[in-house]
């Protein structure tokens, strides 16, 4: 343990976890928080961005004079094309989704569930306007699901985001497998939830605020 | 039947015949992909009760954020409808002046491609045990819960592309592609609107993505810029 | 009536279906007989003609130097490529056929029964090596399926071959709209046979021999 | 992963790692886009007890027919078994020693789609109310009969395309295409056969049919000609 160490910034996070990415992995950045990973990315492993709506071989955001209004990520934002990019249309590009292609999915979540259910399109307000875009497509069809989020909903009440049970409306069912925040890494499988590492809180202080069952194996923190 | 391509003079004339009541599919992924000069032909053309099938529900004040504000949408079906800049859309639902269905967006897709393709419904793992699948039937395949998903089908869809040849054979314009190519196999009648129309046989027949057999109507607009 | 007029040969039976296919059709030419429809098209209507195997705009057969074993036909026959042509891959290439976008498909039959019935895969016999193709795609798929086929089964014991009901195994249900033959032509919907033209033949003749209820308007024959 | 794409020395290594009792799609419909020098190198590997899933059945005595003169296949699902030069396949089915499953060419294609696309099962009208529809479950869609049918997996995909580049994007030529796109999705290891290996960057995104995701070996041959 290491529990000295100051938490994660968001930088760092983004460094985290693009460090478990293995090279010439096939990866979707989900919108917001997972797309900053992309700047962390080794150029020389070979990883290829996927974007949503319809693209392989995604670049980093554009600029200037390379700003093409037709050239988007999922997100909207005018990005670049790669060598060895292709561009398909939308069934096609849900059925490389759906049909278990790409390696890794990189999502943010309003909650995870010990099992591995996701909550992340939809706070279940009476006044919220539903729109759910490929998050459910990208929830069931990564060979891994990692999740990027605070451990703990500080924007309200802090309680923990990592729970015994979804009380947000899901969107995937034992689906993630990692879950990163800026106290800790969590890797989760169908017997339990292991902690991985931790940023400046040590793991039964941790066990503790989460109140979840949790696996602490030997040393944990860098 | 490819002698019935018509090669429109403008968008007005381009989306003539579409009547209120009308399920309108319409192409783009945000601004990329959007026809917008046939959305504005839509709009002026004035048909009421419509049901637009298109990934959001429009953004800003013009192209399909103006078609609801004119009210003559009674119905939208998307996967992602609450944007930034979706206030046009956000209003009219919180005062109950839309209906909308929301659908995962590979369902949207898969539902579009089932309807230009044949089929007649599909399962799929995505959204199982979620609010999306409410009232839906299920099914078991492999130890994995199914939905059951079924096609949408549109009386004409609208789409941007990039370049059309004589018969219609198209080639779209990077992450501009989207919906296009399915939407143009799911409508009664498909119209394209284009950067440009070259001569039959300009196109290579390796690269052609719509075959001319989907597509009834082409408009030459310029580019839109967001 | 002109039933002193012979019936068509091969050619003229070609030529007379390739009539009724509307200018700018998309049309599918079954292997054999329907392949023939091919030679006797007006190169000026704009016909287009698709393949099962991934292509629209397929050109007449390829002779000498224009072989090229990788462009064939559904019956394998080296084919050439016309302006405006498009290849795809098979499963939209089907999804073209299934989904009603062909206008026209000719085939081939066994039996055609009055309903519409269709049998062209499978005689039934006990060693008969099944083979289906595309078959029961085409027949399911087009807007409109027209028949080539002899009226009366020569090969075996000359008994009619357009019938009240198909005791050959089905291909597809109620596909069939109109029966080509070298005696008369037909015209099928939900309600009746209609007798759209005859040579060589009298209509009551017909109506006799084929054993079937059949819609006899007015005048037949050129 | 595309620094998994392994560009084969030789056909034989291309196709190491098929064990007995694999199921392998085999591309091609007839001579065009059949992966001759990878199935003669399934044949030389010795692998037995294989499903193998391809349109035909075999012509004269190589490829596909000699691999089944070989006795290595258990079992084969095609739409078109029999042809004028199938006397191999004919042989074998007429003594018992082969199973075969006959599937109407659009289902077979479509279930290949629906497994490389996460589809669990799919409604189609093809082939309801006839023989290879029995024992299958059925429903009314619109008025309309429609036949369930369930994906085909592989667990190699055996496929000829024209061009790769060194991740393994891929460019087919002509009718050559036809099965090997759907095939390459629907694969736990797809191989392609190919005319040549490019560098990477030199095909056109818009033009690539098979992106890189869906290939994992190329070995580069000379064309086969029929």
């Amino acid at each position: 343990m290491n529990p000295d160490r100051r938490p994660l910034d968001r930088r760092e996070l983004a460094a985290r976890v693009a460090r478990d990415i293995p090279p010439g992995a096939y990866v979707n950045l989900g919108i917001g928080l997972p797309t900053t990973v992309a700047s962390y990315l080794d150029p020389s492993a070979g990883i290829v961005l996927h974007t949503e709506n319809g693209m392989l071989g995604m670049g980093p955001e554009a600029h200037g004079d390379d700003i093409d209004h037709d050239l988007l990520n999922a997100g909207k934002v005018p990005v670049t094309e790669l060598p060895g990019a292709a561009y398909f249309h939308h069934a096609d590009s849900f059925a490389m989704m759906r049909g278990g292609h790409l390696d890794v999915c990189i999502l943010g979540a309003f909650q995870v569930a010990v099992n591995g259910d996701l909550a992340n399109w939809h706070t279940g307000a009476a006044d919220a306007i539903p729109a759910v875009g490929g998050a459910m497509d990208l929830a069931i069809g990564a060979k891994s699901v990692y999740v990027m989020m605070d451990l703990f909903n500080f924007a309200r009440d802090g309680t923990p985001k990592l729970v015994r049970a979804c009380t947000y409306p899901l969107t995937g069912r034992a689906c993630v497998t990692r879950v990163y925040t800026r106290h800790a890494v969590f890797h989760i499988d169908s017997a339990a939830v292991r902690l991985v590492e931790t940023f400046g809180i040590g793991g039964d202080e941790l066990a503790l605020r989460l109140d979840i069952p949790l696996v602490i194996e030997g040393e944990h923190g860098a | 039947m490819n002698d019935r391509l018509e090669i429109a003079g403008d968008p007005d004339e381009a989306v003539r015949g579409v009547t209120d009541g009308s399920t309108v599919l319409i192409g783009g992924f945000g601004p990329a992909g959007l026809p917008v000069a046939l959305v504005d032909a839509l709009r002026r053309g004035g048909a009421h009760d419509l049901t637009v099938v298109s990934n959001n529900a429009g953004n800003g004040t013009t192209g399909l954020a103006a078609l609801l504000a004119a009210g003559q949408v009674r119905r939208i079906i998307c996967s992602f409808p609450r944007q930034r800049d979706s206030f046009v859309f956000d209003e009219l639902y919180r005062t109950g002046r839309i209906e909308l269905e929301v659908a995962p967006q590979g369902n949207l897709a898969e539902r579009i491609r089932a309807a230009g393709a044949g089929i007649g419904a599909f399962y799929t793992p995505t959204g199982a045990g979620t609010l999306l699948a409410e009232g839906k039937e299920t099914r078991m395949i492999d130890g994995r819960e199914h939905v059951l998903e079924h096609p949408i089908r549109g009386d004409i869809a609208l789409i941007r592309a990039h370049r059309a040849d004589r018969m219609g054979n198209l080639v779209y314009y990077k992450t501009a592609r989207n919906f296009g190519p399915i939407m143009a196999t799911a409508a009664a009648l498909t119209v394209a609107e284009v950067d440009q129309v070259v001569p039959t046989g300009t196109l290579d027949p390796e690269t052609i993505v719509t075959p001319s057999i989907y597509v009834d109507r082409v408009v030459v607009t310029s580019r839109a810029v967001a």
